[in-house]
């Protein structure tokens, strides 16, 4: 008895906070369509289409901004996801000189103030002509995400551990064909969550963006930011309305490229 | 082809787990590798097949060093303990995985997955998933794999625990019948000697790490080295005495014996006892044992802490507390120097 | 297998870790007041020593401390909770993990925006209030943000960081739950103790490593404290931050010595992290290396 | 910065600043010019990607790429490059003024002087005008070119609050009127800043400060009087001045809610954009004190390692002529940095004819109104004692 | 206490698995669950712990409907078939598991660890982690943590699978012994009939999610219901014929049958046929397999299809290719209605 209730529990703390998650982007899609909210209304008292004009407005480049930070950010998670798994694989699996202080280091980044880092890689990437390149702009990015899809991808290589690669081994495949065909499925979950995460953090990134894509690499939040630091709700909330639809559209690409790799949807795809 | 393995020990978290065994089978010959529980078996069929690393010697096959070959190019497959199935794929896709990576094509894969299914008595199971499908019937489709992988050695780390005696008889059969057509250098863990005296052309007996004994397998039950040996095939009642003039003398009996003069210890297993009953005698029943084609029968000398056991072939009439008197096999008695 | 193997790995890594010690380095040295472009060459502590010894950096230090301890704390609790309670009622994928992603992808001053517009007195929530005759005037309604309870700030962390914490550990709990937390049950535990005992030890990996990433990401965090926090005492990295926008370019080199020492900080608390999961893992680590 | 050298001729011929304004146009021809400022305002940024950029690439075959970036990040940006040695930069205008170029000039970030080499500078510009010498106080030296012109202005409904404060009296009545129902962003907040000093110019005066010496103790003593009016005010103000919004664009979004009576803004016309946008009522209305409001004009530099000085100097030399201050003026409701007088009638015309919108105060009566920054070195000094002083007490 | 399996049916991914099973052990019974692979014996066990949900039917402990109690409250504690050790914990920690649950105090639960460690023959084995043990060993321990959680019902998985004879004869006693002594309900699901018979009260036979019989071991196998039945516990040889006036008539034989009249197979155990060397007889020994304690005869008779099976006691002197005579034991005949 007492286990169904805390099972209710459960879900009635996961609806609240479903819904506590929802109810804020119901008011970015309100101020995106308003004029006025004043005190005590609950709903806008005037709406306008200054928010969609902006952003339909050509010389704001919208589209073609937000196509080509798509684009890097799909980049930044996949080659972090990459990475992560390269790095999981070496530190779970083998014992090698550095092991220790690679673990530190890729969480480094994390416990790094982004001005201090910014600031000193900008003016390395300047003298090795990665600023204001796409290329560098992935780079740190890179930097920035790799600590959340290595752990990502440490706690799920730890957690299937070797034997499936080791049984792969026995039955004649090699090395690369076992990680391939059993432990790549295997991590599948892992790898969505990775680039997920991944294109997540670097989607979002503004200062670092700024400092070494110099204005040069434009990704949407640097169209974004600028409207919301101004408190400009109305084209603040517009932006931000683009900003969330268009990433939900890419991860639904994102699983569904992903669902082609994996036969059996409900067991093992948690996205 | 003839597998050597030299010298081999190996350690784990720093414990040795093998000391220096050394073991050599023939191009096609099965054995098997009985022990206690824990005595080093998996770990010698993992090192055997490249997964663990030994610590030192080597292991050769066909005259070859195999050490520093990966475990993909040894050909040397396990039927792993914990089956290790890829929870991933079908039963099919299992099956097939060692295929696939010989480039075999598709439709020749799940053709040839489908054959060995059914080989292992799962028709119809080639579209579902591991975990739909119950513990004996996952041993089987390890086994399956195993086979498909085409092995020069196959290991066999306890391929029939979880089947019953049926299914167990046409596994060992189905292992047999590629083992002798392919001339594959088997070696299989058991825990069930009959099954290692059935199957083998010789036995390995480990303990802690070593090898006790490597003998064909009647040698290995009929003239143990030691009571480890002994003990594990079948345990009985050991009555310590003295062999002279091809006589063993103890405090219980004497009886003609086949050996050189010294101190032995006789092992008396429960088949070497005949029973009848007998209203005079010192020995007594103290329990009768259901063991379906055949009694157990336990019985103690009174006024001794002598305990003997032994087979009763037919129910007959003798009871729990009848008296009895017993006879021995002089040809089922177990001599083991001490 | 081969004994090059883990290094071929760990190239790419070690490539983007050098590169970004480099930059570390060369972003610390400006601390140190040297910033040969600006005419500033001296080696020197004397940056730390001032901003150490402003009346202000206790009272900010405290603060800091506090909004990022209650909200990481908070966070991975609730964010545990959230994990299991997707965990156990099913939900480990769907529709539910798409809501929760979406709080991951909401840009901090998104949030920031979200909290005015449901927290302040002027907010959504003091409106309700009013309508519902629960308060006569907007300052009836108490007082969320720019004060130093730092309520705001913390529920504004609270909204992305819980969801943070469940997307990361959900994979690792959910497959531990399934056999394991099955067997301790048939062992006469409850489903709670069952969830204490195995299915979150077994996951605390993650939780662990989430908590540490939230930690020291609000420690160093200025966009919430800037935008809902009171005028003083103002977080470090606020201050950090306000020091860096200085019109003063030759005053950049306090706001590198802040960071710095918000760096050092976050080092320690990384350090004691690493010390107490260590201390409790000696006994499980083997399990863990095989 | 390889955009920039599409020119082949570009290579040949070395930039020269006294070449003659010909030969920079004929540099600057097929070059792209970036132009790096805040980008948080729509208008302008429709303005110059709109209006603007297609002019210039028809007249001088110019590509004007504008790039919207907070000014710190700007100077972190030229900071670097000048640390790295980069002598061929990303940055070709900048948009800027006060503490920040007085920083970047000091800290050699700027190139000049080049406004005496553009010709509109000469034809349209008061070269004698005092916020065309002096920046904050500080010497311009042909470093930056004016280019709009900005005044601090309040706002507030008329049908909410009838009143009008005239001056720190009768602001601090208006405060306890409408108590807990006004406030400014806090310091250094540039607007919140503004009206700071404001307040302080109009209770100490603002003569004094123009040759003060930027030191803490001097300044703390010559607006004591001021301070302590803060400190009174504090207890009228919105959440008792305990706290004040980080930023002014919180404080006009709680002015647009009805939780605050006054907002401000540093741009003089912004109640008609506000009105015209429809986030204001029509009833707002804009303010000044009768002894003034501080004003400021902002420029644009050109970046030291700019790849593109040629160009720049010719966009720039485009944007302070006639014809683009009016169209600017048209479009952003920014005050022209050109002198009226030196305007022939019709370009007189064309200005006088601009609709500048409800709710504002015409522009003769602003710039009555209007009174100089202080020297730059003082703001932080006045910023950091108010957060020392003022907040909370 | 007395369990009841009341019409029990269970559904896996939309296949029946289980169909109307009842069955009732009495308290303190120990039964054993026997069938092929795969006939659902996991299942059941899953679902009398309530870890499987059933689509029908009902379970009953002591008389109380255990239906709607949560696994952890049923007491009925299974050790699985892949035991499921918890990985963070040591041996000791996994074994006081349990005790902890039932707020059993630090000590106290470490001494009972090492107390249960001792009985499975793990001592000094209490600070090791779970991968760091053998195949045979986490089987032991899984024993050991069941027994600890104080079960009322205790239901065991092929708990000795892994275990070689001597290990899993002690294994044996110590679960009787526990089981005796505390009563505790017991179902045992194993695929070795031996252990099946010399242990359980009652054997209940499962066949395709069914059960077929439930009866005293000895009745089972003596009085299979039918050939599958009757072949799970040993195969033979089946010969078609009818019986009347006692007598079974067939085409090879004729022999007294205790039987009411109709039409039977008689099933030829290997154990019902003795055999002696003849010269000149129809029946060939055509392989001799070396069993341990005993050889198995494989004997064709000529010009016919009928091949039979027996068990050698003594080696004597019967080799592949000899020509011998055959003597059915007519007690050990067993008779099926067709
Ligand atoms: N999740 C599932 N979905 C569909 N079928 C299943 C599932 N799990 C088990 N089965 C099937 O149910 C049947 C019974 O399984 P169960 O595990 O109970 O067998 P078992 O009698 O324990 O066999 P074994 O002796 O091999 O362990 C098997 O045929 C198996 O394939
Ligand atoms: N990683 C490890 N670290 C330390 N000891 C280990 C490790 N793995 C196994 N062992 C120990 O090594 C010994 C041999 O293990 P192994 O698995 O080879 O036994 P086994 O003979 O296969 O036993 P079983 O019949 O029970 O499967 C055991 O005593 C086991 O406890
Ligand atoms: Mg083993
Ligand atoms: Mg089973």
């Amino acid at each position: 008895m007492k286990d169904l209730s805390s099972n209710r529990l459960l879900k009635i703390f996961l609806y609240l906070a479903l819904f506590a998650i929802l109810a804020p982007m119901v008011i970015i899609i309100f101020w995106a369509f308003a004029n006025q909210w004043p005190w005590p209304n609950l709903l806008p008292t005037s709406y306008s289409l200054r928010g969609v004009k902006e952003i339909f407005a050509p010389y704001g480049k919208v589209f073609p901004i937000l196509t080509s930070s798509i684009t890097l950010s799909l980049t930044v998670a996949l080659l972090s996801a990459i990475i992560a798994i390269m790095t999981a694989r070496a530190i779970v699996f083998y014992d090698f000189w550095g092991k220790g202080i690679l673990d530190f280091i890729s969480m480094a980044p994390n416990l790094v103030p982004s001005t201090v880092f910014a600031m000193g890689i900008h003016v390395v990437f300047i003298k090795m002509s990665l600023a204001n390149t796409p290329l560098g702009v992935i780079i740190v990015h890179l930097i920035y995400t790799l600590p959340y899809t290595i752990n990502i991808m440490r706690n799920l290589t730890e957690s299937i551990g070797k034997d499936m690669e080791q049984q792969a081994y026995v039955l004649g495949a090699s090395p690369w064909k076992s990680f391939l065909y059993i432990s790549f499925p295997l991590l599948l979950p892992g790898i969505i969550a990775s680039i997920t995460m991944a294109y997540i953090l670097s989607f979002s990134q503004y200062f670092v963006t700024l400092l070494i894509g110099g204005g040069k690499v434009m990704t949407f939040s640097m169209i974004m930011v600028p409207f919301i630091a101004k408190g400009d709700r109305t084209l603040g909330s517009a932006y931000a309305l683009v900003f969330v639809i268009s990433t939900l559209l890419v991860f639904t690409i994102i699983n569904t490229i992903m669902k082609r790799f994996q036969k059996r949807k409900e067991k093992y795809n948690w996205n | 082809m003839e597998l050597e393995i030299r010298n081999i020990s190996v350690s784990l978290s720093n414990k040795e787990i093998l000391k220096s065994i050394n073991l050599t089978v023939e191009n096609g010959e099965f054995i098997s590798l009985l022990g206690a529980s824990g005595c080093g078996k998996s770990t010698l069929l993992k090192t055997i097949a490249g997964i663990i690393k030994q610590r030192e010697g080597s292991i050769l096959l066909g005259g070859k060093v195999l050490d520093r070959l990966p475990p993909h190019k040894r050909r040397t497959v396990i039927v792993f303990q914990d089956f290790r199935l890829f929870p991933h794929m079908t039963l099919a896709e299992n099956i097939s995985f060692p295929l696939k990576m010989m480039g075999v094509n598709k439709s020749e894969c799940r053709k040839r997955a489908i054959e060995l299914l059914k080989k292992v008595k799962l028709e119809g199971y080639e579209d579902r998933f591991v975990d739909e499908i119950s513990g004996g019937q996952k041993q089987r489709v390890a086994l399956a794999r195993a086979l498909a992988a085409d092995p020069v050695v196959l290991l066999l780390d306890e391929p029939f625990s979880s089947l019953d005696v049926n299914l167990r008889k046409d596994m060992r059969e189905l292992v047999l019948d590629l083992q002798k057509e392919y001339k594959i250098t088997t070696i299989l863990v058991t825990h069930d000697q009959e099954e290692a005296l059935a199957m083998s052309d010789r036995i390995a007996f480990m303990y802690n790490g070593e090898i006790l004994q490597y003998d064909k397998p009647e040698n290995i039950f009929n003239n143990p080295v030691n009571t480890i040996v002994a003990d594990y095939f079948s345990e009985g009642t050991y009555i310590s005495g003295e062999i002279r003039d091809r006589r063993f003398i103890s405090d219980f009996f004497n009886i003609s014996a086949n050996k050189d003069n010294g101190r032995y210890k006789c092992l008396i297993r429960p088949a070497a006892l005949k029973v009848s009953k007998a209203n005079d005698s010192d020995f007594e029943v103290v329990a009768k044992v259901y063991q379906g084609d055949n009694y157990l029968l336990k019985i103690n000398k009174k006024d001794s802490n002598l305990k003997l056991e032994s087979i009763l072939n037919e129910p007959l009439d003798i009871e729990e507390g009848d008296k009895v008197t017993i006879e021995l096999d002089k040809d089922k008695l177990i001599f083991i120097p001490e | 297998m081969n004994k090059k193997t883990p290094y071929i790995l760990i190239m790419p890594i070690v490539l983007l870790g050098v590169l970004f010690i480099y930059g570390l380095v060369n972003g610390i040295i400006q601390s140190f007041g040297y910033i040969p472009a600006f005419d500033l060459r001296d080696f020197t502590l004397d940056y730390y020593v001032k901003v150490i010894k402003s009346p202000t950096f206790l009272d900010s230090l405290k603060l800091t401390l506090q909004i990022s301890l209650i909200s990481s704390i908070l966070s991975a609790v609730l964010g545990t909770i959230l994990t299991a309670a997707l965990v156990y009622t099913g939900h480990t994928e769907g529709k539910a993990l798409q809501i929760i992603k979406l709080a991951i992808l909401i840009p901090h001053t998104i949030v920031a925006l979200f909290s005015i517009s449901i927290l302040s007195q002027n907010g959504l929530l003091a409106r309700l209030f009013y309508k519902l005759g629960l308060i006569d005037a907007q300052t009836d309604f108490p007082l969320l943000l720019y004060t130093k309870n730092n309520i705001g700030i913390i529920l504004g962390y609270l909204w992305k960081e819980v969801p943070f914490v469940a997307y990361f550990s959900l994979s690792l709990m959910a497959s531990i739950n399934k056999t394991l937390g099955e067997a301790a049950e048939n062992l006469g535990a409850s489903r709670l103790k069952s969830f204490f005992y195995i299915t979150l030890p077994l996951s605390m990996p993650a939780i662990g490593k989430a908590f540490l990433i939230i930690l020291t990401f609000s420690f160093g965090a200025y966009d919430l404290p800037f935008l809902l926090g009171a005028t003083v005492p103002k977080a470090l990295p606020v201050q950090a931050h306000i020091e860096y926008i200085h019109p003063d370019l030759r005053h950049r080199p306090y706001a590198m010595a802040m960071n710095g020492l918000i760096l050092l900080i976050t080092w320690i608390m990384a350090g004691i992290y690493y010390l107490v999961t260590n201390s409790k893992k000696i006994k499980g680590d083997n399990h863990e290396r095989s | 910065s390889k955009n920039n050298t599409t020119n082949p001729n570009e290579k040949l011929v070395e930039f020269d600043p006294n070449a003659g304004f010909d030969t920079l146009l004929e540099q600057a021809k097929g070059t792209t010019v970036t132009f790096y400022g805040w980008g948080g305002d729509e208008n302008r940024n429709r303005f110059l990607n709109e209006s603007l950029a297609p002019k210039l690439k028809e007249k001088y075959d110019i590509t004007l790429e504008v790039v919207g970036m907070d000014i710190d990040n700007i100077l972190a940006k030229l900071a670097g490059e000048k640390q790295a040695g980069l002598e061929e930069g990303s940055i070709d205008m900048i948009w800027i003024n006060g503490e920040n170029f007085y920083s970047a000039k000091e800290n050699d970030l700027l190139f000049g002087p080049f406004t005496d080499k553009l010709p509109n500078f000469e034809k349209y510009i008061d070269t004698e005008d005092e916020e065309v010498l002096n920046d904050f106080g500080f010497p311009i030296e042909g470093y930056e070119a004016p280019y709009g012109k900005a005044q601090l202005v309040f706002l507030k409904d008329s049908a909410v609050t009838p009143e009008t404060p005239r001056n720190t009296q009768e602001f601090l009545d208006f405060c306890k009127k409408y108590e807990g129902k006004v406030t400014y962003a806090a310091l250094p907040d540039f607007t919140g800043s503004a009206f700071v000093r404001t307040l302080i110019y109009d209770i100490v005066g603002h003569e004094q400060f123009l040759t003060m010496e930027a030191d803490k103790e001097v300044v703390r003593e010559a607006i004591e009087p001021a301070l302590e009016y803060l400190r009174e005010l504090n207890k009228y103000l919105w959440n008792q001045g305990k706290t004040f919004p980080a930023t002014n664009g919180e404080v006009d979004n709680m002015f647009q809610d009805g939780e605050l009576v006054m907002a401000m803004s540093y741009g003089p016309y912004a109640a008609a954009v506000g009105i015209e946008k429809g986030i204001y009522n029509d009833t707002v209305k804009t303010f000044v004190f009768d002894n003034g409001t501080v004003g400021n004009t902002n420029y644009i530099a050109i970046a030291k390692n700019s790849p593109n000085k040629a160009g720049a100097m010719v966009v720039i030399n485009e944007i302070i002529s006639a014809e683009t201050q009016a169209e600017q003026f048209e479009a952003l409701k920014t005050l022209p940095v050109v002198a009226y007088d030196k305007l022939s009638d019709e370009e007189k015309a064309r200005f006088d004819k601009v609709d500048i919108g409800q709710g504002v105060l015409p522009q003769d009566q602003l710039l009555s109104k209007r009174l100089p920054e202080m020297p730059a070195n003082l703001v932080p000094i006045i910023e950091e004692i108010w957060l020392e002083e003022v907040v909370g007490k």
